[in-house]
């Protein structure tokens, strides 16, 4: 199992600050895929992290990896 | 004034050198809204040398619950936000050279205006300038610290040509649609923590404290008591076409800009945006409608009263800025809706 | 100015119930130095409906380079600092009520003032003034917000009486020989953090979103990039004299406050602290020689020249202020060097 | 053994951010009174946290338990 965790708005669109979902061997891509999917939200151009650290679309999740979604803001 | 930084210097990894150095040094800041605003007011009590501020909009009521160096007065004036920012900024130090630019922060003009410049800071209030100036920094060598915020939200990274992943690396593109203070609110003390976090950064990178520069993406949700940093090694990209191998710095080419044309005889700009992209319209509605705007919609277009222009926006990103026929001005009330 | 508020209301846990909320409280800040000056400029921005400041200095050159609401101009005519603040915030916003007070915020002031207030705001610089205000706290069931910083590094903690342990639960007493800005020095970026995390907390606050205030003690240095949060749930003490079962507000009794005594015919002020307890005189005076000042030591005791006042402090933490007999610029000169 | 952490001037003070000590089976008490004897600083009125939580002078440490020593400062 994996926590993912959603930061901002996204969080606001999934209606909670973190979910437990399966996404183990899933790269990041595809656990975009799964969970704009399943929760409406868009995380195009989101940022993501695995265990606090910068992933990019191609890594691979492993069990147990926490995944944060953070999405760029411009306001300033 | 004698003793107006001795409690900087008494903070040791500054201390006198480090305050010489400051002293020394030239910040371009993009930017004088609610980041630049209180960017710019740390620089200068600080004692940065030289401070160039570059904003294209003025002054207005809705700025004064979060933009710091503003008044009531500037308001009833409809003062450009640069020159109100360059006459409170002078009221708190005197000493030091302060240059305000009212107009666009286009990659032409940014570029002339690197020229001798430390450090760029971003206190500007949308992408596409951020990829400019990621562009420009990467071109010119000069470090530049990302910051950005809505709603309780915020975040901070700083940027150092040749040694971190640049922003292009992160986004890989410029991000469509992305919150604004227009459409998601914004609290002041999430402004004050982004100011925070950049402006540690510029005061580290002027003394030339390069080890203490931060190299993880700080967020943060003060609403939600949020704090997370993310490390970043793992984001460079040698392919990046901003700071890989093979670099291209597409943000500085007119065919990758939004652009901007006066309509003839219609009293009104076209923008087209930098990238084909399919606007969700029934959501960017929802949020305007929200915000108090009146709003049109239908499946193809939607249609926003604002204060004197309306806006159209058609769902491949394109708009319509009527009652004006300042390029400047429509870019402006265009980025203010989508970031 | 209509519109003023729209991107606060337009932030959905604030919205228009919750601006109408801020318009309706009250809120008092002790303190107008780097803090206070922060603070009182994000609640005026954001529309609470009144502020009372309580401050005893004036402005010095050596405030503006982090107290943000003050001017060259304000240090030329040596305003105190509650006057200057009301001024500049009037400017920002004259919609609201700005009540300044120039004195020490003693605890027999506290008590007065309290009444028909919704929160109190830490701003101040020292311990015995903040044991104070968490007596009253207490006593009135007032929640209260302690922010403190010294070189790149600050902190806060939000107490709510009855829910929160209180600062006496964490720190048993007062703490003698802290770090201040007049010993550690202080940058602007760690102000403006704290100052983003207790703004944040008194709009929580004043739009009663309770489940929203923050639970830790949030601490974090800016020049070493650490961010900790601490868990404080097992801080309460039922035994706390503060806000336990039995409790006594041991700091609002005089017995238990420092005492300032004008010597007769000295033209001095003496001020003993609230607990006997041994300076490192050593250590002083190695940071006072740091920061400029001109200091003569001995085993016995230490003699320090501030500007027109010279002070002699004691093993026992006993000080003599030579060249004043206003016993408030005796004590705040005092708490300056001791925190 | 245990990772102590030093904030603010207390890092300073003892010249890194962290030091490992094994203060297994020990009081805060006790643990402040090693570590002020072995480094020099007053700690005196200083918070401590267990694995970021507030432990009082009578908590007995664990180990493997990071504690972190956080100073009240008064600047304002």
């Amino acid at each position: 199992m994996n926590k993912v965790m959603f930061f901002a708005h996204l969080r606001d669109a999934v209606g909670e600050e973190s979910v437990s979902v399966d996404l183990t061997g899933k790269t990041i891509a595809e656990a975009k895929a799964i969970l704009s999917e399943q929760y409406g939200v868009n995380l195009d151009s989101v940022m993501a992290a695995v265990n606090e650290e910068f992933a990019s679309d191609e890594d691979v999740l492993s069990d147990g990896d926490v995944v944060a979604f953070i999405p760029p803001v411009s306001g300033g | 004034m004698d003793d107006r930084y001795s409690r900087q210097i008494l903070f040791s990894p500054i201390g006198k050198s480090g305050q010489d150095k400051l002293g020394s040094k030239h910040v371009l800041m993009i930017g004088a809204g609610a980041l630049g605003s209180g960017n710019g007011e740390v620089l200068t009590r600080a004692g940065v040398g030289k401070l160039t501020i570059v904003d294209r909009d003025y002054v207005e009521a809705s700025n004064l619950q979060r933009q710091q160096l503003y008044t009531e007065e500037d308001v009833r004036e409809k003062l450009p936000k640069a020159i109100a920012a360059e006459k409170r900024l002078r009221a708190i130090n005197s000493e030091i050279e302060i240059v305000p630019i009212v107009g666009d922060a286009s990659p032409d003009i940014l570029e002339e205006l690197v020229v001798d410049v430390d450090l760029i800071l971003d206190a500007t209030d949308n992408f596409e300038t951020r990829m400019a100036i990621n562009d420009i920094s990467q071109k010119y060598k000069i470090p530049w610290i990302y910051g950005a915020c809505v709603g309780s939200f915020g975040m901070s990274f700083t940027i150092i040509p040749g040694k971190t992943p640049c922003l292009n690396c992160l986004l890989k593109r410029i991000p469509i649609q992305g919150m604004t203070c227009d459409t998601g609110g914004i609290i002041g003390p999430a402004v004050q923590m982004v100011i925070a976090h950049q402006s540690a950064e510029v005061l580290k990178i002027l003394v030339e404290d390069w080890e203490a520069v931060r190299d993880s993406f700080a967020s943060f949700d003060l609403w939600r008591n949020q704090y997370t940093s993310m490390k970043m090694g793992k984001a460079k990209d040698p392919g990046c076409l901003s700071c890989g191998d093979l670099r291209e710095y597409p943000y500085l080419d007119k065919e990758n800009l939004s652009r901007s044309t006066v309509l003839c005889g219609r009293d009104t700009v076209q923008i087209r945006p930098p990238r084909q992209s399919e606007l969700n319209l029934a959501d960017l509605a929802d949020q305007l409608v929200r915000l108090g705007y009146v709003v049109k919609a239908n499946p193809y277009l939607l249609s926003v009263e604002m204060d004197e222009q309306r806006v159209v926006l058609f769902k491949d990103g394109r708009g319509l800025v009527h009652g004006t026929k300042d390029m400047s001005q429509a870019r402006s009330i265009y980025q203010r809706l989508l970031g």
